[in-house]
């Protein structure tokens, strides 16, 4: 298999990789698997307002997972909370120089942001009814 | 090879050793022996010469005697041709063919082509360490079964089985055996006269012959039907012009492969890796702790991905398994064999040595292994169970 | 090549060239591109690049795209794997097969295993110099007809078949049409584009390239049941761990070989032999006098045993015609399909030239011919007239 | 093919080819052929009472063939026409080291021997019945 030097620059290096510490506020968490794909995401997202303050990530799976995992966290912080819903994996796929085969696996990150994504309305729904 | 990255794939495939390229460049080089063997002028005669030393060469190696050995492409057209051949051939007493699932592609695709022209195939399990025991074999065989097919060292967990006693088990019940001992020459003895088997595969690139050539070992007497037609060749079995270069190098590299001295080392490096690797918590061994291959170590690190592995440890040059594997995603058939989830598999690595193998590179090898294990089992903390975390 | 005879057997096969060497050179020495070109490593990636770039090499030579050329271990192989996979494809339309008694041993012995296998198979005659007219092509295709197999260059007499008009009549009635183009390559022009032909085989080692090693042409779209299995290499027509020095060897041969460039001078070499050897009283050409390749020379001494002109012009190294009939008494059957007597044929010498032939091993070689050719025919004077003399 | 040193040095300076002058006193010849095996030999021997003083041949055939016909043409001179009788193929094969495929074309030179010694004997009963 032959890596981009994104992916192996972000897979090497994946900054967001790891979580928040406990109590840190306004923080939700999405995740999603595919076992047949053998990948496992999950995103931990803290928000300030509608803007995304922080992100931290896991994720089991091959260099593109990983690497895809890394450039969505580093991407999404400082960005409204909407650029969650924006994010393209088709996009992201061409940015990674990533083989077709392997978009599945960029559908199932893709599932667990819109758990975050979830999460959040979720809250702000709560947030407006409370 | 200063350059070049810690290689850790022998099984895959070897350098050639200088010794045995220096003998294929005196076929190559200008005024070299280059004529066409089979020619009557006296360049064609030398270069005979050359060919029916190296099939001495072969034959001395395995045990046999130099007219059972065909020369052809490699193992895999050397499984061809036994298995199409042998059940093909008139002689065949039957339309049963006896397998397992562990065999390479070039046994197991060969089988499902014959299925396709009406031969029945049996494909023996193995058990949890990739034994197939000779009483398997000796269950499944027929009346009707003309052939068994059971490889000799698993190229994937190096896995060795029990060759001589199946062997009795075929020869007891009147079936033919045909042995893929692809990985097996210079790492353990192929004594082929003690086994009795019928046919044997071999390759030169696995023990620094050339790419691109293998023989057949023929026990007198058996009847091939020819896969590849085309004149009288080397007995008939195998037409085309002989490729005297390559015939010579695998001569060379059969005589320079000697398990007795060689082996030794290659399992004290395949072990010291092996000890270094264990170290890790919540790693094991796939395939069998002592009847295996010195030159193979395949080890499974749950909860860690096979390619990231690979990737994260850069600079050596290991394998999933079997190299033809590399493009398709499928989990290896035969770690699924032993019983292994599809991620446990595909957290797996091959790790095989060879001639030019250090002790500093496998003490390399195992740091960063280790150090790359950590750091990936790190990220996907938290991830679930059948990730093997 | 100061210490060798003079060799006039290009057309069995050629030395490497020394350009050639080198590239091979560069995957068998230490610290070369040795991987297997399908592990997913650097070094693996290496090796597939080489590959990769010789098929390029090769399709450019022969006008073609190169995902159609896959790989395989020489000419023999190649021919089998275009006729038998043909024939036994799902697709094949009928079971009815064309071919022409001058084929090479490859195919017409593959011919005969087909039959055996209850394909109907048609053998074309050719007239006395040779040729196969496109109009008996024709004339024997029917609505059953799957191949029609018509080599380009023949490798005793050298004489060209039309295979472009060949072609077109196969395309008009709906066969396959495969081509032996083991002879052309350097000799002649091979634009399997501008031909339409659907399967070509090709080989390295008449062309200065390494022996073991050849390709067919599959044009996309053709099906192609395997010949040998294993696994998915190279589009699945021909597993095997892929030969990378071979290849890159072929390769190389192949960008090498212009005919535009080597032709003219081949041509030469040959027409001043043969302006000699026809000094001589009652000496016949064999084949066609203009429509061949520039590259053999075919010739009959009528009284004069074959064997014996080989053994009194010492250290020239000419041959019969095919190598492979070398250990086999009888009479060329392409010789035979000319209408030559057994004894005419048995008279035959093919003379073949190529890159490393002088001006002065072609003299020396008229000179020894001809004193041998009358010493022989002394000897024989007064043997009775089938004999030639 | 390889050739014994014996048969190329025979093939090479085949000494008594050729035939006797004419009006050479006292010659017999035989002849005999093979199309198929492609071969064809003519022995003329000149005796002086019953010792063999000269032998010629002509040989159309391949190396063994020619070297065989030499071997015997040298080989009778001096000797008494029994010997002709005498001559055995197979052990003139081994001594030329021809392979065992070559027996056939040799059983033609016995041919042509056995044509001379029967004219020979039509002689010597002519005589006698003269
Ligand atoms: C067990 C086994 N059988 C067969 C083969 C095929 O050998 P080759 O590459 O010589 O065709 C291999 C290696 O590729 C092998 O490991
Ligand atoms: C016309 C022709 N076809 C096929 C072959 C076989 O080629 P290879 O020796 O590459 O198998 C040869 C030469 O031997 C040939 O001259």
């Amino acid at each position: 298999m032959d890596y981009s030097l994104e992916v192996q620059e972000r897979f090497r290096s994946p900054a967001r990789a790891g979580e928040f510490a406990e109590g840190t506020p306004q923080v939700v968490a999405g995740e999603a698997e595919d076992r047949t794909l053998n990948v496992w995401f999950r995103f931990q997202i803290s928000v300030a307002g509608t803007v995304i303050r922080a992100v931290r990530f896991r994720a089991f799976g091959c260099p593109h997972s990983i690497a895809a995992a890394a450039w969505v966290a580093d991407g999404l912080e400082g960005r409204d909370v909407a650029a969650i819903a924006d994010l393209d994996m088709h996009e992201l796929r061409r940015k990674l120089d990533a083989p077709v085969e392997k978009l599945g696996k960029l559908l199932v990150l893709e599932d667990a942001l819109r758990a975050c994504w979830d999460a959040l309305q979720d809250q702000a729904e709560s947030r407006n009814g409370s | 090879m200063t350059s070049k990255p810690i290689y850790l794939d022998y099984a895959a495939t070897t350098p050639v050793d200088p010794r045995v390229a220096a003998v294929m460049r005196e076929c190559l080089e200008p005024g070299g022996d280059f004529e066409n063997p089979s020619s009557p002028h006296s360049g064609g005669r030398q270069a005979r010469f050359r060919v029916e030393k190296a099939r001495e060469q072969i034959a001395r190696r395995v045990g046999v005697a130099p007219e059972t050995i065909a020369f052809t492409s490699g193992a895999t057209e050397s499984n061809n041709l036994a298995i199409q051949g042998a059940l093909n051939a008139d002689s065949a007493r039957g339309r049963h063919f006896v397998t397992s699932i562990t065999e390479h592609k070039a046994v197991l695709d060969t089988a499902a082509a014959m299925e396709r022209r009406g031969i029945e195939v049996t494909y023996l399990r193995c058990d949890t360490q990739g034994i197939v025991s000779p009483q398997q074999v000796d269950d499944a065989i027929t009346d009707q079964t003309a052939l068994v097919s059971i490889m000799h060292v698993n190229n994937e967990t190096g896995v060795i089985q029990d060759i001589g006693e199946i062997a009795e088990r075929c020869r007891a019940s009147g079936a033919l055996l045909h042995v893929d001992a692809a990985q097996s020459v210079g790492k353990v003895p192929v004594p082929i006269d003690a086994w009795g088997a019928d046919l044997v595969a071999l390759t030169a690139h696995k023990i620094y012959g050339p790419k691109g050539i293998g023989a057949l070992y023929v026990k007198p007497g058996t009847r091939l039907a020819p896969v590849i037609h085309g004149g009288e060749w080397d007995g008939g079995v195998r037409p085309g012009t002989l490729a005297t270069h390559q015939i010579a190098g695998m001569g060379e590299a059969y005589e320079l492969a000697d398990p007795d001295r060689e082996g030794a080392e290659l399992r004290e490096l395949r072990d010291r890796l092996w000890n270094g690797l264990s170290q890790l918590d919540n790693v094991r061994l796939n395939g069998h702790p002592t009847q295996s291959s010195p030159h193979v170590l395949n080890v499974a690190f749950p909860g860690v991905d096979g390619d990231s592995l690979r990737l994260g440890i850069g600079e050596i040059a290991v394998s999933a398994g079997a190299a033809c594997d590399a493009a398709t995603p499928e989990a290896s058939h035969v770690l699924s064999a032993l019983g292994l989830s599809n991620a446990l598999a595909a957290s797996s690595q091959r790790f095989s040595v060879g001639r030019f193998t250090t002790i500093e590179q496998i003490d390399e090898t195992i740091r960063r292994v280790t150090a790359e294990v950590g750091r990936l089992r790190e990220i996907a903390a938290g991830a679930p169970a059948w990730a093997g975390n």
